[in-house]
């Protein structure tokens, strides 16, 4: 057969792209990207944008509301707040990324390994999720971070081994019902070995899940470091976070309002925008809604 | 049904054994003892009061003696507060948490799930995205960043509400009960939202409407039951959160619970303080998935017949 | 706010669902009705206070929980307060000048060599169950307090008496040899090892407070630490008011002991105290009118209640130092040199102004000035210049060479800001790298009594109002000592010296010298003395105010300003 | 004036993706005691234009745009929603097509049963409780529910879909309506239960002079039942007449090609069976799978197993299609997936020319593989989401080495040939595609390995009949020209006799009887199979009344 090779043009708009332009059209979503776009910009160049040193004191001017020098005023030390924001959002936001990453980690892979395998494993491995559910995981983290001291190490390792459970649940159900799909059983009847039904057939189909949750992730390891250094266990001076520029911020809440008010509004900013972008990527991605 | 829970109970035992021994391995591990103190103590009588708690014995045999003792559900002494036992400690501070947490629970449940219904009746209209953003500062406005914004405007300026103590002042359990219960209650609206807009899809909805039921009769009757579903099973590891997020709330409202009572021990090295709360929070933590999981499971008539949980 | 705007909507939904009953608007209405009945039991304007000022109950702030109100294991400031209502001493003070005043002892002699006291006790003394009060009470007292096994932490008040210090550590066992004997049922002698000015107010101290054996044996053992015999129905006192209540974390209630001798003086009839742990949350229940006294202000507030002129802040001078101890072992901390320009390059006055803000007075030397008339020499003084000079001469110019130093403190809002302070003084003055570490306080006090430190935050407050309290403590080998800085001239100077001083003249002026010695050396370097600060309900009076911050309940009595019972303020 | 009147009705859909015209100008009528059928293929706008006139689109997206429907003199189109709440609960009723989803899983039949007597929007017609309880078991009775009094407080899940389907009956009629809108309601059920149900509609219809709206795909099915009939596509109302002038004077040409689709007849295409010794050899297979569920009739629950395939053997000969037909649960996808060892086997032995294939490992397996391949029914389900049909074609090619780098390009190419899609869209994806096209390509990846036995389980049934056709002509082409032997699993019986050559009857894991198709057609000897062959309805109104007539 001699039949030339036609070129093959018309390239066909993957699920991706289908998912790139729904979102494009959700404002919401796109304010939120364009927002942490910003911050983490901000957060990376820090060293060098910041207007004052993180440690620059100035004992004499104290507390001083915002003004042409401090655009958001300075702490009792007379430091800089904008500087000591822009420090602390590098610490937030890498214990918020670092922390999720680990509870992916885990969580994927068990819930991916759970889901495919099913059976008697598929059955301890959940019970153990549900047993792990159950522990009062905030004891835990007190108790870890009182015997070990207080290094960020151990706050990610910690804050991501609390949030694994839910992530490993939502993949296991994705999977759980991937496995009965047509096309795996085609895949099975080609042959293929497991691990290349999982590589190519099942991964790709739970990306979509994943992705959302992920995003949904991040805000609340954020919360629980805020709250972790508020009770003295999170991050330490001389690093701060917001959590812990907010705790500060309590206590003279009367006095030096701007204190609590820029940190509380840049966590509560960047939170907003993390969960409409979840929401937005969570309709971009459903399945249901790209299949018609 | 009832063979459900006797079987998830029994499971319940080595969870709880593997809390106790983690927790005793950590407590031993941390640094500084329970009998430091900053007057200098004379070596001779560090090592009586050790002798007192038998903390000179070497430690596998502490932790037998340990697991002896709360199997007979004597928790120890308290280092802390000599002459206290900690059964003592843990029943003065059990209830003002398990209260805490109780109000807190009604108040995410009450608002909400009405927010989240209200939501769904007409989803993308300004009746869906007014409660819906509500809920969403209520995820991301942390409790203590909260409570002391409603003590200020309610308990200072307004001068309606005590701003702190439990039990004494009327009306001075509704700041902290609204302060936990506000991040559940947003995380509830949107669960309650999914659940009720995934119902409303279903086909048995649109055969009730063409059967001509009211369309509040179609939500209450049928979408109640079935969109809640999602939010009772949150119930469990909500308690588990809740527990956790008390520790704030009772610094900031002075409440003599659990949660203080842990933060302070975990300080003090408290270690008979440290592995009796432990123990009784993992306790009621599992207690309450198990009802949340048996509720769950008595709503769906299915699974109910099978008797067994198909998780 | 986003609990309004959760609210508000909330109520939208009750009432455009309020067209047709379903469950959801049930539960709205139900919702409301509840929050109807919390909100009805408030902005009620019979606040604790005007209420207390009525019926005579004063509402105190103590600070943390009380651990124990066994006064031979008790070593808290809480504690202290609630154990000084309801037991009392052979001898109590003055509320501001300190004197001591007769307390279970009606009068008491002292031997011309200073060494032997004899006390004549009140015949109407009685326990709170009605029990006499005898000599032989105080004998029993002082030997269970002596126990090894009880772990008292005050031991070293014990010390003054005769082979008090030899019993306790073991190395007698016949309590017959320790100087205290009851002559009869009515006289105490007690025999000192060396004459002693300051003893009459060591037995104002809790430490040695009388205890009521029937009970202590009807509980347990008497060196038994976890004895039931502190809790309410159980304890017996001897105090103006006796426990009636003890609600953990929750209040603690003293009521008027109708037994006390005095009990006609005594004007109050019932002190709750609370445990008020957050300052913050402390000022708020002030504010709203639940506490007449405060334990604490938070350091940013005082300013605001200085410039508004609050009739209700007291800040009064308190007999404590807040120092840095100097492990003097470690090899660039070692030369005087190095810890002289570091004690010169602390802005002393910045911190006091700018960070604790509570009127703190800064001081170059260890002892409180005044105390008991005695003033120490100090020539420390804050000036950079010179530091720079001694620490070059020490062999780092510049601050070239030397090693990183780490401040360590306890975690606490109060510390860290005065360690941030001071870490960038050292950085801006003398070129140095100071790194701050806090450990929690378990962990903290592990590190210094182990010397795992290089600098380290203190601080010590006088249990007793004289020199010795504080300069006792830095003798060779001294239990709070720590710093490894030893010299035999001024334990010779403490120990032999000053104690067998004839007049008290010549006792400060050994003092003096002694100080001299440490000052010279600089193994601690101290920045302020403190001052107690408190909020003070002006329904409160008779209080007065004094160097050890000590309350005399049974003086206190309320009057509310507004004159409604006829008070003659 | 007939008792609903509708004309010039306009329903658009406003979506993300533009204006969608789903019914465009339609006009129709009907009386009293008379069935309309509106027959069309999915996405025709029948079920959209039946849903509008009680109000039942979700508003946001849909929108009426014009038009009126006059029920009784009334417009329903324009009624306020009291008016229109006793319209549904008092005059108009509905059955639903899918009837394990259209009763509440949480809330027993009886209570929904009662639901429009106590909740009636006109107080005056509102019963009490007991009253209602009463008059829905004498209805249960009447749809043909055995003890009704017990079942009356069982719940949906209880009950099969046959039976589900009878208290959607009862539910409908409990208000004694005067218009009955059945949308497709036999669709999901098997031939034999379908037949029953259709019965029994038109009972209750003449029993109570019932206006009939029917809606369905089905021509076999709307032949039997109606009086009028009106054929819509894309919104438009192509053809309206009575039953007989629509099949037998049919003007318009869409309802010829609709007619002509219809499998009908003996299969034409000689049998190209090669006598030689049978490809594959099934002796006495068994595959049980646990049963957790508890037994409907309350025995104790022991270790109980569902016995899907319950000691089968037969024999497929090279180059034959054996038609395996059953109603749904009888075990035929089982076993279908028993053959090719996609499902694992509790007994008995399956061997491919010669060779025992149910003892081999995986990885031996890999070559017998390589013979046999699978098509499947559900085509949007049966292809990776997110893989173009390039890799889908390209993973069997390269997996078993038919093709390498250099000649992977050309064999697709080709493959996009044998199946009838243009080359042009190998690099689309799957859910840009038609459910026809994506059937192809299911098939296309089914042959790419060159296999010898194909095994199609109900290849066609979820698409529509004109594209049925032409996928079943698709598979007799390829099997022709690739020498292919086929088992081909449906339970639509005219599919099967339009394309085997024997079929083999199943029931309950059981084989009840093999034959040649149209000697079974004639004489089948087993009554199951009679009572099959009788259930088919015939696309033309004069026989299929007949038979309705000798079947009743």
């Amino acid at each position: 057969m001699d039949a030339s090779i036609e070129k093959i043009d018309e390239a066909g708009s993957s699920l991706w792209q289908d998912a790139w332009v729904k979102l494009r059209k959700n404002r919401l979503a796109i304010c939120g990207l364009v927002v942490l776009l910003l911050l983490g910009l901000v957060s990376l160049l820090t060293p060098w944008i910041a207007p004052y040193g993180y440690e620059e004191q100035n004992l004499i001017l104290g507390a001083s509301p915002p003004s042409a020098e401090h655009w958001l005023g300075t702490d009792i030390f007379g430091r800089d707040m904008l500087t000591r924001i822009m420090y602390g959002g590098r610490v937030s936001l890498t214990v918020g990324l670092i922390a999720t990453a680990v509870a992916l980690m885990i969580g994927v892979l068990w819930g991916a390994t759970s889901g495919f395998v099913g059976g008697r494993v598929d059955a301890v491995m959940m019970r153990l999720v549900d047993i792990l559910y159950a522990l009062p995981f905030m004891i835990f983290i007190v108790l870890l971070m009182v015997v070990f001291g207080r290094n960020i190490f151990l706050l990610f390792f910690a804050i991501g081994a609390v949030e694994w459970l839910t992530m490993a649940r939502i993949v296991r159900g994705q999977v759980m019902t991937l496995r009965k799909q047509e096309f795996v059983e085609a895949a099975y009847s080609l042959g293929l070995s497991q691990w290349t039904i999982i590589r190519r057939h099942i991964i790709p189909n739970t990306l979509g899940p994943v992705i959302v949750y992920t995003t949904l992730t991040i805000p609340s390891v954020m919360l629980l470091e805020a709250f972790l250094s508020f009770l003295g266990l999170g991050i330490q001076p001389p690093q701060s976070s917001w959590g812990l520029l907010i705790s500060y911020g309590v206590e003279t809440m009367e006095e030096f309002p701007w204190l609590l008010i820029f940190p509380g509004l840049t966590l509560s900013i960047t939170l907003f925008a993390l969960n409409f972008l979840g929401d937005g990527l969570r309709d971009a991605l459903d399945p249901r809604t790209s299949k018609d | 049904m009832f063979r459900f829970a006797i079987t998830r109970l029994l499971q319940a035992v080595p969870v709880i054994l593997v809390v106790i021994s983690i927790t005793f391995l950590l407590v031993h591990a941390a640094p500084g003892g329970p009998f430091s103190a900053d007057k200098a103590v004379p070596p001779e009588v560090l090592k009586a009061l050790e002798a007192q708690y038998n903390l000179d014995q070497p430690l596998w045999q502490q932790y037998m003696g340990y697991l002896g003792d709360v199997v007979r559900g004597d928790f120890g002494p308290s280092f802390k507060y000599p002459g206290r036992s900690v059964n003592e400690l843990i029943a003065s501070g059990l209830p003002a948490t398990a209260e805490l947490a109780f109000y807190a629970m009604l108040v995410a449940l009450i608002i909400g799930a009405s927010a989240g219904v209200f939501a769904a009746m007409r989803p993308n209209t300004m009746q869906d995205y007014l409660p819906m953003s509500a809920a969403m500062i209520g995820i991301c406005m942390p409790s203590f960043l909260l409570g002391p914004l409603l003590v200020l405007i309610f308990g200072i300026h307004l001068e309606w509400v005590p701003v702190s103590g439990w039990g004494d002042a009327p009306g001075d359990k509704i700041l902290p009960a609204i302060t936990l219960g506000t991040g559940y209650a947003a995380y509830i609206a949107r669960l309650s939202r999914g659940g009720m807009l995934e119902i409303l899809s279903q086909d048995y909805i649109r055969t009730a409407r063409a059967k001509g039921l009211s369309e509040s009769l179609i939500i209450t009757k049928h979408a109640l039951r079935g969109g809640l579903i999602p939010v009772i099973a949150f119930l469990g590891p909500a308690f588990a959160g809740l527990v956790g997020g008390s520790f704030v709330v009772e610094t900031i409202f002075q409440i003599p619970g659990l949660g203080r009572f842990y933060v302070q021990a975990a300080f003090n090295r408290d270690y008979t303080m440290i592995l009796g709360t432990t123990i009784f929070f993992a306790t009621l933590i599992i207690v309450f998935n198990l009802i949340s999981d048996m509720i769950a499971i008595w709503l769906n008539p299915k699974l109910r017949q099978q008797g067994q949980g198909d998780n | 706010m986003s609990q309004t705007t959760a609210y508000q909507n909330h109520k939208t939904a009750t009432q455009s669902s309020s067209t047709h009953t379903t469950k959801t608007s049930t539960a709205a209405l139900l919702f409301g009705a509840v929050m109807m009945v919390f909100l009805s039991g408030c902005g009620t304007d019979e606040t604790n206070v005007s209420k207390g000022n009525e019926t005579g109950t004063l509402h105190w702030g103590n600070g943390t929980e009380p651990q124990s109100l066994d006064p031979h294991i008790a070593t808290g400031v809480p504690e202290h307060h609630i154990i000084s209502s309801i037991m009392e001493g052979l001898v109590t003070k003055d509320s501001t000048t300190l004197e001591p005043k007769p307390g279970v002892a009606e009068s008491w002699e002292i031997s011309e060599d200073g060494r032997v006291y004899t006390f004549h006790l009140r015949h109407d003394a009685r326990w709170s169950n009605g029990d006499p009060h005898t000599a032989e009470d105080y004998v029993w007292s002082w030997w269970r307090a002596l126990q090894p096994a009880l772990g008292s932490l005050y031991a070293y008040m014990y010390y003054a008496i005769d082979n008090a210090q030899e019993y306790y550590e073991g190395t007698i066992t016949d309590f017959e040899q320790v100087g205290v004997k009851a002559l009869d049922e009515h006289t105490l002698q007690v025999t000192l090892e060396n004459p002693t000015p300051y003893f009459l107010q060591l037995l104002d101290h809790y430490s040695l407070f009388p205890v009521h054996r029937p009970t202590l044996e009807k509980f347990g053992a008497p060196d038994e630490r976890g004895t039931r015999w502190t809790y309410e129905g159980n304890i017996v006192t001897n105090g103006p008011f006796q426990l009636t209540e003890w609600q953990i974390n929750r209040r603690v209630v003293v009521e008027r002991n109708p037994f006390y001798w005095d009990r006609d003086t005594v004007r109050l009839n019932k002190i709750i105290f609370y445990p008020t742990e957050n300052a913050v949350s402390e000022e708020r229940m002030f504010r709203s009118g639940q506490l007449h006294y405060t334990n604490d202000i938070p350091a940013d507030k005082i300013p605001v209640y200085k410039e508004s002129g609050d009739p209700t802040l007291e800040i009064a001078p308190y007999l404590g130092t807040y120092f840095y101890r100097i492990n003097t072992n470690l090899a660039h901390l070692k030369d005087p040199r190095v810890r002289r320009a570091l004690a010169m390059t602390i802005d002393r006055e910045q911190i006091t102004e700018r960070i604790t803000k509570a009127g703190q007075i800064p001081t170059y030397a260890l002892t409180p000035p005044g105390t008991m008339g005695y003033y120490p020499p100090s020539d420390l003084s804050f000036d950079p210049e010179a530091a720079r000079k001694l620490l070059a001469e020490a062999g780092y110019p510049n601050g070239e060479g030397f090693p990183v130093t780490e401040i360590l403190y306890n975690t606490n809002e109060g510390h860290r800001k005065i360690a941030v302070a001071i870490q960038q003084m050292w950085n801006k003055y003398l070129n140095i790298e100071i790194q701050l570490l806090n450990q929690e306080w378990k962990v903290y006090l592990d590190s210094e009594s182990a010397g795992d430190y290089q600098i380290s935050r203190a601080s010590w407050i006088g249990d007793y109002v004289d020199p010795n309290s504080f300069l006792d403590m830095f003798l060779c080998g001294g239990g709070n000592n720590r710093t490894g800085w030893c010299n035999e001239e001024f334990d010779r100077l403490i120990l032999d010296e000053a104690p067998t001083a004839k007049t008290h003249a010549k006792r400060l002026e050994i003092f003096t010298q002694a100080e001299t010695i440490l000052l010279a050396d600089l193994p601690i370097i101290p920045i302020f003395t403190y001052t107690s600060k408190h909020l003070v309900s002006p329904a409160i009076k008779n209080k007065g105010t004094n160097l050890l911050d000590q309350t005399m309940y049974k003086e206190i009595y309320l009057e509310s300003d507004s004159g409604s019972n006829g008070g003659d303020n | 004036m007939a008792l609903l009147e509708v004309n010039g009705l306009k329903v658009h859909f406003h979506t993300r993706d533009g204006l969608v015209k789903a019914v465009d100008d339609v006009s129709f009528s009907v009386d009293c005691g008379e069935t309309l059928a509106i027959v069309g293929e999915s996405g025709s706008g029948k079920s959209v234009t039946c849903y509008s006139l009680l109000d039942l689109l979700p508003k946001p997206p849909a929108k009426i745009e014009g038009g009126s429907a006059l029920f009784d003199g009334v417009d329903l189109l324009t009624c306020d929603s009291t008016q229109m709440r006793s319209f549904r609960s008092n005059d108009i009723a509905m059955i639903f097509q899918d009837p394990m989803t259209s009763l509440n899983p949480f809330i027993t039949i009886g209570e929904q049963l009662i639901e429009p007597l106590i909740y009636n929007p006109d107080k005056s017609r509102t019963q009490t409780r007991s009253a209602a309880r009463l008059r829905a078991i004498e209805l249960l009775d009447e749809v043909g529910i055995i003890d009704p009094e017990k079942r009356f407080d069982c719940y949906p899940h209880e009950f099969s879909g046959g039976m589900r389907q009878r208290v959607m009956i009862a539910m409908a009629l409990i208000n004694e309506p005067r218009l009955l809108i059945c949308d497709e309601p036999t669709t999901a059920l098997d031939v034999t239960i379908q037949a029953q149900i259709l019965a029994l509609i038109k009972k209750l219809q003449q029993k109570r002079n019932v206006a009939v709206i029917f809606i369905s795909h089905d021509l076999g099915v709307v032949a039997g039942i109606a009086d009028n009939v009106i054929v819509m596509c894309e919104g438009t109302v192509r053809e309206t007449g009575d039953t007989e002038a629509i099949f037998y004077r049919t003007q318009n040409d869409y309802t010829k090609k609709l007619l002509a689709a219809i499998p009908e007849g003996a299969k034409v295409m000689p049998s190209r069976l090669q006598q030689d010794s049978p490809m594959i050899e099934v002796k006495n297979l068994k595959t049980y799978f646990r049963d957790y569920g508890k037994p409907l009739a309350g025995a104790r629950p022991e270790k109980r197993y569902i016995k899907a395939v319950d000691d089968v053997s037969l024999h497929i000969q090279r180059g034959e299609i054996l038609g395996l037909v059953g109603e749904s649960g009888s075990g035929k996808s089982t076993l279908g997936r028993s053959i090719l060892q996609l499902a694992p086997i509790t007994e008995g032995s399956v061997q491919f020319s010669g060779t025992e294939i149910s003892a081999l490992s995986r990885h031996q397996l890999i070559p017998w593989r390589r013979k046999m391949q699978m098509i499947f029914q559900d085509p949007y389900a049966s292809l990776n989401p997110r893989m173009t049909v390039y890799e889908t074609l390209a993973e069997p090619l390269l997996y078993h080495g038919l093709a390498n780098a250099k000649t992977i390009n050309h064999q697709v190419q080709l493959l996009m040939d044998d199946v009838g899609l243009a080359r042009a869209n190998l690099r689309k994806y799957p859910h840009e595609f038609s459910g026809g096209q994506r059937q192809r390509i299911a098939i296309g990846r089914a042959i790419a390995t060159k296999p010898e036995l194909i095994i199609a389980d109900e290849p066609v049934s979820a698409l529509d009949v004109t594209i049925q056709a032409q996928v079943l002509d698709l598979i007799l082409d390829l099997v022709e020209r690739h020498n292919l032997t086929m088992l081909f699993i449906s339970h639509d019986l005219s599919v099967v006799r339009y394309i085997s050559d024997r079929v083999i009857v199943m029931n309950k894991g059981v084989i009840i009887e093999i034959g040649e198709t149209e000697a079974l057609w004639a004489s089948p000897q087993q009554p199951y199979t009679q009572q099959l062959l009788e259930a088919i309805p015939l696309a033309d109104p004069k026989s299929e009344r007949a038979r309705l007539a000798s079947a009743s």
